[in-house]
């Protein structure tokens, strides 16, 4: 395990030009994540229609491993339907604490497994995870909206 | 010169390794490495000594007491303090700024009052008057940085005036260097008869603090900083001011007589220390003093000021890092930038060639948005740090900017 | 049964000589001595893994963290919290009333609102709330003892009424012994939706406290009373009373996002605990926690109740006693006086033998006030004390008689 | 030295029953006492005529050693001048303290010389002391309000 396997050359290729960053005007989801332990913060966005994210985005300055993770998460989810993002997003998190292994053979997963070195860093798992807790807030708060707006209308 | 060869054997902790390499510990700034004479003094103490202090006529009780009220009096020696009813022991630095915004600032601010801080204070030196100040209130009011990170004095005249009630500022920043010009400062307030608290958590450890000559009302600073224990802290209040003021917390330890409907609490400064207080952390705090004096301010400040140069020097001569704070006449501490290079990726890296070093924003986000960075790196030192430490931690950065070549 | 000879070897204290005798401690209810195992995890932090906690990327910061929080853990499974978000660390139970009843107290007391206490609380669970009281115009009532040193409940239907916003008591009581009915009370006052806080501090180190089968809102104990080191104890809050308080201190480590003139604070519990904490002070109870758990919790209080009915048979037979407090179902403590002696002279003999009691109002002078005594001897047992320390005891209260023979 | 020492037979007659206890009305001096380490309290009152410690009683409750020295202590000064009075404390408080050795012959200490044990408990000094302190206090309150009584008369 040497640092070259942490910051591998996807991770910094990420870094260094992040995909997917900017705003969305009035998105159906957005929320704001903070990393406590550095102080880091990222806001994420996204557009949906008939139940898929149509568009995602994101903004915030941060580390390389919270940068690569979100450029290539909003890379990975666009398309996706809502609940397939939602188990997108668990499966993850179960791979990056190391609870699961990062599949071997998977296309969608080829990218992300650049993010393999960061399970024996634990103090940047934080890291790698907040754009996915972030987005896991925002997807809640949508629903909740959603149901809130359904029984209004009961 | 210090031996710091010798001093290095005091601190056990350097015989670890991390993650194979030695132990160079450059985060001073947030807590130091503990000597094993610290680190015994508490255990002498709970094997030898240990009972409740103040109230128990056995032996091992006065035992106790004694080595309580003496750890006292060293601490007010230390800081050349008239006397040890001027000491208050806390848990932390960040303790003692809340008591004495409770209570002094609860008992004697109105609405409109203005409370004088800078722009560059720890968190634990604005939250606190914050808090206060929603509660009366007080406004803030604030000097700010200078291009050069240093305090902007020139509208002093302006900013302390009829409705300054209090004053409270940091000696030596945490996250710039800088050194401020306090007694200047305190002088300018008691002309206006205002009280000035001093955050001396970062002076005391490095360099000679007479609370007499600097005429501060209160100062505070705290014992993990300076070798001693985590959980014990000074609060140096003068007794005059103390003796105004109601008590911050109530419970045992600092009362005479109790009624269930009131009560008449015991005089200074056990007014202020409620309930069982952290006895082995003062013992401890007076052998971290000890082990100072034995040391030598004057060596430990010369010390840090050679330290400090070197890095700056050598940092200076790498490409594309920004260093922050005043160039000269600083703390022994130095925080910088690498160019795209987020400082967490620079510590976690450091950290391979056993580095320590903190990356954050030290607990002062106004300064880093004076900065505009999210975070900087900082290597801070102490009377265990040689300049090997810091070449060390040049060939770390070094290292650094080749692993984000592509990126830079 | 204990092995107390065995318990006993991990106490170095007790290779101590008091005067030339053996020392026996009689005072753990002021404070515990420390077992080997304690004072070492303490050591071994300092020489091993110091680093300040929660912010910094390094490996000794990554340890020191991950030690203070496993701490928080074994703290909370330590009284069956549904969470560790609901374990603040604080200096000592009286800093944990103190937070409760000024973040809570400040916040929602209204004048004429009522606060209900007893008669038998220690000075930590009365000054605070008399102090809430002067500042919010609340008033504070309180459940009597009756003949026995009991709670006097047959009026709590008149005590606990629309006006009562908190009810803050004591388990067992320091003084008198007393277990009170924590758990009808609790219920009784939630019928009313109204708060709770028990003061666990004589209870949590001697028998099993479930906060969630209590049901208490609040909760509190000090690290030191039960084998830990001093300057830690424990707030228990549930979780959704903790987040409608806003912070009781202000400072480093409780925020996320600072500016010069707001801040957004930190969840619980961290929001709760304001600059650098006693980090060494919670591995030290962590390990006390171990040591406890390792002897059973069950046998503890086995052990307490044989020594104190014991000890309470053995004083019976002396001449001129009085032994206060309940006759059955009471604390491993017992508290008296021999007729015409003052306590502190019983202690001061006592102590030529070894013996160390406490002799005093033991922070609860309204209990004193009731008694009609200036003070008590106390006697107070833990898992290192033995029938032989009690016959030691016994043999020095005679000796004491003969000494004030002529007086008696 | 033995516990018997500390507790030695004058220390316990005057225990056992006290000189000088009571009140007196209206005194010129007044001064109560508190043992912060033990919690007892003392009241001293004495009455002065002509500059003289006319009568002295004290009110309280106390150890053995704080109830002997009030009880002797109100014996000796009766019938001092202020002055000797105020010598005669300091001069106790540095005996009491072993700042000065108790005198072997003379008849005036001969009572007191039975609280030398003391010396050797450095904990119950402040007993020894208590009624001292707190009659030292009470003659300065005394003396103040004759300054100030003084004062006015100007
Ligand atoms: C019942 C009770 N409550 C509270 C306290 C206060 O404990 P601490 O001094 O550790 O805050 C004590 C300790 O004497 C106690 O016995
Ligand atoms: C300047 C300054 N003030 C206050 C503090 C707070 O110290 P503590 O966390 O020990 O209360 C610090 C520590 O980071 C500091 O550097």
């Amino acid at each position: 395990m040497s640092i070259e396997d942490l910051y591998s050359e996807i991770v910094l290729e990420h870094y260094k030009e992040p995909h997917n960053v900017g705003e969305i005007q009035s998105p159906e989801i957005f929320a704001k994540g903070f990393n406590e332990s550095c102080g880091d913060d990222i806001k994420i966005f996204a557009r949906v229609k008939d139940n898929k994210i149509e568009d995602i985005k994101f903004l915030g300055k941060g580390c390389a491993i919270s940068q690569s993770s979100a450029s290539m998460m909003t890379d990975l989810l666009k398309g996706k339907s809502i609940n397939e993002v939602k188990e997108f997003i668990k499966a993850f998190n179960k791979k990056i604490t190391g609870e699961e292994n990062f599949p071997e053979d998977s296309d969608e997963w080829f990218e992300l497994s650049a993010l393999k070195g960061v399970i024996k860093f634990p103090i940047r798992v934080k890291c790698a995870s907040l754009a996915w807790h972030t987005l896991a807030q925002g997807i809640r708060d949508y629903e909740n909206k959603l149901i809130r707006r359904n029984n209004e209308q009961l | 010169m210090l031996d710091v060869k010798k001093i290095k054997e005091d601190f056990l902790i350097f015989q670890r390794k991390i993650k194979g390499n030695n132990l160079i510990y450059l985060d001073s700034a947030a807590t130091t490495q503990k000597p094993i004479q610290v680190i015994e003094a508490i255990s002498n103490y709970y094997r030898n000594n240990n009972a409740n202090v103040h109230r128990g006529a056995y032996t091992l009780s006065e035992e106790s007491t004694m080595m309580y009220e003496n750890a006292r009096q060293s601490a007010a020696k230390f800081i050349n303090a008239k006397s040890s009813e001027s000491i208050v022991f806390t848990r932390n630095a960040t303790e003692g700024i809340n008591l004495v915004a409770n209570a002094w600032g609860l008992e004697y601010f109105k609405a409109d009052d203005e409370i004088l801080l800078t722009q560059m204070e720890h968190h634990s030196n604005l939250i606190p008057w914050q808090l206060v100040a929603k509660k009366t209130g007080a406004k803030l009011k604030f000097i700010y940085l200078d291009r050069n990170g240093e305090l902007d004095l020139s509208n002093l005249e302006n900013l302390i005036n009829e409705k300054t009630k209090f004053v409270s500022l940091v000696h030596i920043s945490n996250s710039l260097g800088t050194i401020n010009p306090v007694r200047d400062i305190i002088k300018h307030a008691h002309n206006y008869n205002i009280p000035v608290m001093i955050d001396a958590t970062q002076s005391v450890p490095h360099t000679f603090v007479d609370v007499q000559e600097l005429d501060c009302d209160f100062l505070v600073f705290s014992g993990h900083k300076m070798l001693g224990p985590t959980g014990i802290g000074v609060l140096y209040g003068k007794e005059e001011l103390l003796d105004k003021m109601p008590p911050f917390m109530g419970g045992g330890e600092m009362i005479n007589e109790v009624h269930l409907d009131w009560a008449d609490y015991r005089s200074i400064p056990w007014k202020f220390e409620a309930g069982t207080p952290n006895i082995a952390g003062a013992i401890g705090l007076s052998a971290a003093i000890e082990y100072i004096n034995s040391i030598g301010k004057e060596n430990i400040e010369q010390h840090g000021k050679r330290l400090t140069q070197f890095a700056i020097e050598e940092l200076e001569k790498i490409d594309g890092i920004e260093i922050y704070g005043p160039k000269f006449n600083r703390g022994p501490l130095v925080a910088f930038n690498i160019k795209n290079i987020h400082p967490h990726d620079v510590s976690t890296i450091l950290d391979e060639y056993g580095v320590a070093v903190r990356a954050g924003h030290h607990c002062t986000q106004p300064v880093m948005q004076w900065l505009n960075v999210p975070a900087t790196v900082r290597a801070s030192f102490y009377v265990y740090n040689s300049f090997e430490d810091v070449e060390v931690l040049i060939k770390g950065l070094k290292k650094t900017k080749e692993v984000f070549a592509g990126v830079y």
